[in-house]
């Protein structure tokens, strides 16, 4: 548990902590924990606002396990700060959306239009990615996860980024032409990204989350074990009903 | 001007309420001067700080010109206050003003022009002689200093009535006297009426026409400075008498003369004083004056004259001498040779 | 050297542009917030029992407002007061759109600040001020604020670096700011040299204001 | 009413947890930083010049070690002060990895409002206790701190509020609290009648601190 | 006991330097109370302070009990403090202490114990007149209240050693008397030094043994008691002795007899006056004694008295009794008829 501080030994089989970020990511360890508990695991879930500290935690044995992380982010964390972090298993995508509440498609976007996306780099990237997938923007061609407003190569539409708290966006929509919001918060402010957007990330997306862990506890049965319970067809079904089809289980 | 109906004021607090003015009544007429006095204690703040409504009474009625303080609304309040002078015992001066603006500041506020605020401060400067001070700060200066720019702020705001509390009790007396001669010559040009709190009888003496003497919040004794000098009725009074004039003959004084005969104490007062009554009585009836003390104090409004006098002579003539120095209006104690 | 002047290239222009962020943010919602709090300070002392303009209900009100508002975490009145943004400022968005949640969580700060330097006041000058029959508002100016200026310094120096704190959290709705460019760049982008380079920019910006504050609110004070 | 059990069972455990982590982080950081700030602030006051530890080099060294601390905004200072937390505390998490980086915000800060409390105190007693030969020990609890206790209460009170206030970002280090909740379920999630009932509790606990700490500083004031 | 040696202190500011005080010597043994007096500004409440080095002397020597002071480590310093009680011309309580904790407080932080901490508080209350009003706060006492506050505060350290500004300027004559009385009782039962600051001829006449007179900061005069009461040289110093001593012959009285012959000022000074000389002289010499005015002042080592005295007779007489009163020790002033 967290007494076990030191790493470089095995996760205790009894009791981990195990780190998420507010929002579906801690509605679905929550599950996993609730699962966990008849199986004789207590899973201590600790709720963070931030991105960098679960992985630092983590790297120092403050933490277990994580999960709330795509590819992209936890490589970049890895190599900015020397981390030695793995991915162990698929968890939970939120594709992210274009919405608008001025036009209804992509195409009616005038010359100018103002475009919100979230103001943290792994979402604006993410929101960039998106834009050039809809047909409006040109991202450089080199590692598109990294981009910023920075890598635009062609902005026809001569759009203007306004970079945003990625939870505000659904409020401040109204100020904005459109904008490039994450599912979790579209959700929350009671619109359906299926029905709702103008553009929706495909399925394929690399922003797929992951359950990280350090590297020398990759293959810890405790490990394994709250991988399997969070696959688990539970919690797939938990999923499902929670979040209506519009947050996907990605590990089949 | 000054007129003060059953005022008292009671401090109600955890140990215990303190009844610090009880049941005064108290009337200065314009351009008068009336001192009040008192020990420690006695009430005196709390009673002039009444006057102004510093301090609201708990009972009882202020009237100022007229008009009565404690029922006004606010602005009315003000406007009757910009009339009323006050030097506060505790100087109450701006810190962060040098000498120069502790006076121009009030001056300014209550909407003198520019070269009258200049002048009047410069004038009052000179007179409690801080010319040289004006740009020091209160902390740079001594406390007689803040006291006299204490003083010169009231004094500037030229009003029609001055309270003041122990204005003059941090000075030495060569400034005190220039302070007094200065309010005497205010309110004799004026008119400016002044009720004062002193402990310092020559203030008394010298600039004052009443006395009220205040003790537990009471007013035991009040009357013209005059009759007060000549006549005191009360103890404290007498204390407070007795630090200007002695009234007792020094005993190394009696050694100094062998007497024998008769010894008296004679009050002048008023027109009594004004007459050689003694070389009068001593040519009439004969009989050789002596003077042990002599002590005659110069009032405000007149004299009144303390001498105690050796009579030698015949028992009657001295006997006649005595009845035409009383019949003269001139107060006669007998002591003992 | 080279990696110096890649740096400096580099990083240059976005730096300028947080500092120009951070003085709008910092100087335009400090002016104001003086003025309401200042005022709002003000009227917490004069309407308290026993002061001149005693009155029980205004205080009370007053002093509520400015406890409610205080209690908020500035991360949440943010967002709380987006409606209200909105239709003062006209924008949720930006240095303009910012400048409200500012106003609205310094002010109240200020008024707390200045309640205290302000409550040190000797009463005794406040008291010679009105036997003169002075105005209570030149009283105001001319004693209360005066006398309490070098608190009053000391007051808002401390407040001013409480506001250039808080627009670190700017960059929420878009304003940026140098804050936020050490959050993001330096901490979310690991680029620690602007994070440094900020952080350093923001000590010499707090100590400058520091000293002076300390400066003028001695050589004011004359005790 | 069906509603609102609901709400209850569903919400209650949250909420008092928060308010539990609220408290401790609150209390514990709090006195920490009392001790702390109220230290600096007299050895600010004592050491500058013209006072009785009259040290330039403290002076200014203090003076520029709190001004330091005070340019960093807490979103940052939590993050650029992770090592020196794992030192200190153990962790980096967590109410117990939080409560480093709040002491080290609140500190100074309460450092810089002693200072403005204490430069209040009248050198006169001082000076009248220096003369009778009292120890400078003495002198500080019994004329400084006595004098400036009313201020000093209004001061610590400004600075719980604005502790509770920078518990609100605890959440970013998963300590959770009661603003991290308002911001993570009133605005994550948008469950606003959470977020409201939050809202509701900090300012019910802020007027409390509030008015007891204004309470007291006027029944300690006698002047 | 205390002793300074060409202390002198400028006090620099942007309003331009003050010289306040300019090489002053002073030695006043143990036992012995000395006063200073001047006028206001003149530099005593700074002369005073560094004595108890709260104002360092700006060059010059500051001796206590042997003990150059200016050279003190801070805690040597300290301790010689321990012995020294000041009585401040501000008063400087605590405000957020009752009048009981105003004297207890600085007893406990000097290490008294308990008990004796209540004993004295106790005692110096009744002795101040202030036990009834021991909870009230500063704020809630008037002017000559907390000036006992601070007298108390004062005695009740029993200091070896006491300094005093002003201490009885803000209180009544009766008062007064009383702190004079305590502070004689306590120089003369425990042998304490007094350094005192007034501008009451009355304090000086009754408790001290010598005087300085202070002005501009240099000390223009000083003496024995006595002999500045007896022979003033300073203009300075008889205006202060005119406030206790009128030295003018009234117009009045003068009015009062007709005069003719020679009138003159006698002073006797200690032995002087203990005999009856005037006696002896009109006996010896039959000239006929006519008292105008009679000035005896009981200092506290002696007598000083001022008699102006209308002498008739042959010229011839009244020549030779003058030349016998001088022989006696008798100061003799001719003033015009
Ligand atoms: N801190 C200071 N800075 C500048 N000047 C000062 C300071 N303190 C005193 N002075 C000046 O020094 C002179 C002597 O002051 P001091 O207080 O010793 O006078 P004092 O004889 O005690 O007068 P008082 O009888 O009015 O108390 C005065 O002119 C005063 O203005
Ligand atoms: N605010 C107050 N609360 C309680 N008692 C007070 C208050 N102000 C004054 N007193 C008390 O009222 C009485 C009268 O006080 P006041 O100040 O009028 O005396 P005073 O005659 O001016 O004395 P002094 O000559 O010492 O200045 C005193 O016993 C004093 O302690
Ligand atoms: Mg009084
Ligand atoms: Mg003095």
């Amino acid at each position: 548990g967290s007494k076990d501080k030191e790493t470089g030994k095995a996760l205790s089989e009894e009791k981990i902590v195990v780190g998420v970020t507010a929002g579906p990511h801690e509605l679905v360890v929550n599950k996993v924990k609730e699962l966990a508990a008849k199986e004789g695991l207590e899973i201590d879930v600790k709720v963070f606002t931030e991105y960098i500290l679960p992985n630092t935690a983590l790297s120092e044995g403050d933490l277990d396990i994580n999960s709330f992380q795509t590819l992209p982010f936890l490589e970049k964390v890895n190599s900015d700060r020397d981390l030695n972090l793995v991915h162990v298993a698929k968890t939970i995508l939120l594709p992210m959306g274009i919405y608008s509440d001025k036009f209804d498609s992509i195409d009616d976007i005038p010359d100018g239009a103002s475009f919100g996306m979230p103001n943290d780099p792994s979402n604006g990237a993410r929101a960039l990615i998106v834009l050039e997938a809809a047909g409006v923007i040109t991202l450089r061609d080199e590692d598109k996860t990294t981009g910023t407003v920075q890598d635009i190569v062609e902005n026809p539409k001569n759009l203007k980024f306004v970079e945003l708290e990625a939870s505000q966006l659904p409020k401040q929509l109204i100020e904005l032409d459109f904008a490039a919001i994450n599912t979790n918060f579209i959700l929350a402010a009671g619109k359906n990204p299926v029905e709702d957007s103008i553009f929706l990330e495909s399925k394929s997306s690399p922003y797929v989350n992951y359950i990280v862990v350090r590297e020398e506890n990759k293959d810890d049965a405790v490990v394994k074990k709250f991988a399997e319970l969070y696959q688990s067809d539970e919690v797939k079904e938990f999923i499902k009903e929670e979040f209506n089809g519009t947050i996907l289980s990605s590990w089949e | 001007m000054i007129k003060l109906n059953n005022v008292s004021k009671v401090f109600e607090s955890k140990s215990g309420d303190v009844k610090a003015v009880s049941n005064v009544n108290l009337h200065v007429k314009k351009g008068e001067i009336h001192g009040v006095i008192g020990y420690s204690g006695a009430g005196k703040s709390t009673l002039i700080r009444c006057v102004n409504l510093l301090e609201r009474p708990t009972v009882g009625e202020v009237f100022i010109s007229g008009t009565e303080m404690t029922t006004l609304p606010l602005n009315k309040l003000r406007e009757m206050r910009q009339n009323i002078g006050m030097i506060f015992q505790g100087f109450n001066l701006l810190k962060t003003a040098t000498v120069f603006e502790n006076i121009a500041i009030p001056l300014k506020l209550l909407g003198l022009d520019k070269n009258e605020v200049e002048l009047r401060v410069v004038k009052y400067l000179e007179i409690v002689g801080l010319t040289d001070r004006q740009k020091a700060y209160p902390n740079q200066l001594s406390g007689g200093q803040k006291q006299r720019v204490a003083i010169a702020r009231a004094l500037a705001q030229e009003p029609k009535i001055l309270l003041s509390d122990e204005a003059t009790s941090a000075l030495d007396p060569e400034t005190t006297e220039s302070i007094l001669d200065l309010l005497l010559k205010v309110n004799e040009e004026l008119g400016i009426t002044i009720l004062l709190i002193t402990h310092e009888m020559n203030v008394i003496q010298k600039i004052c026409d009443y006395v009220y003497v205040i003790e537990g919040g009471e007013l035991i004794e009040h009357g013209s400075t005059i009759d007060l000098f000549a006549a005191p009725k009360e103890e404290t009074t007498t204390k407070f008498l007795n630090t200007i004039a002695q009234r007792k003959i020094p005993t190394s004084l009696v050694q100094q003369l062998n007497l024998t005969g008769n010894v008296s104490r004679l009050t002048f007062v008023g027109e009594a004083a004004g007459q050689p009554l003694i070389a009068l009585a001593t040519e009439r009836f004969n009989v050789t004056p002596n003077i042990l003390s002599a002590n005659i104090i110069e009032l405000k409004n007149g004299i009144v004259g303390n001498i105690v006098i050796h009579l030698v002579g015949e028992t009657n003539n001295i006997i006649n001498a005595i009845e035409f120095l009383k019949e003269q209006g001139v107060g006669v104690e007998e002591l003992e040779g | 050297m080279d990696k110096y002047e890649e740096f400096m290239t580099k990083w240059l222009p976005v730096i300028g542009k947080s500092i120009v962020e951070t003085f709008q943010m910092t100087i335009v919602s400090l002016l104001i917030s003086i003025v309401i709090g200042v005022s709002l300070g003000i009227i917490l002392v004069l309407t308290r029992p026993g002061q001149s303009f005693e009155n029980k209900w205004v205080y009370r009100l007053l002093n509520l407002g400015v406890n409610i508002i205080r209690s908020i975490p500035f991360i949440i009145l943010l967002f709380f007061i987006l409606p209200f943004t909105k239709f003062i400022a006209g924008t949720t968005i930006g240095v303009q759109g910012v400048i409200v949640p500012l106003v609205i969580y310094t002010a109240p700060y200020i008024a707390r600040l200045m309640e205290t330097a302000l409550l040190e006041v000797d009463q005794g000058v406040i008291e010679a001020y009105t036997a003169m029959g002075i105005k209570r508002r030149s009283i105001i100016w001319n004693v209360l604020l005066r006398e309490g200026r070098s608190s009053i310094i000391l007051g808002l120096t401390i407040a001013t670096i409480s506001l250039i704190g808080a627009t670190a959290m700017a960059g929420l709705v878009g304003a940026g700011g140098l804050g936020d460019l050490a959050y993001r760049y330096g901490h979310i982008q690991y680029e620690v040299n602007v994070m440094y380079a900020v952080v350093f920019i923001l000590i010499i910006l707090v100590q400058t204001i520091q000293v002076v504050g300390t400066y003028f609110a001695a050589r004011l004070k004359r005790d």
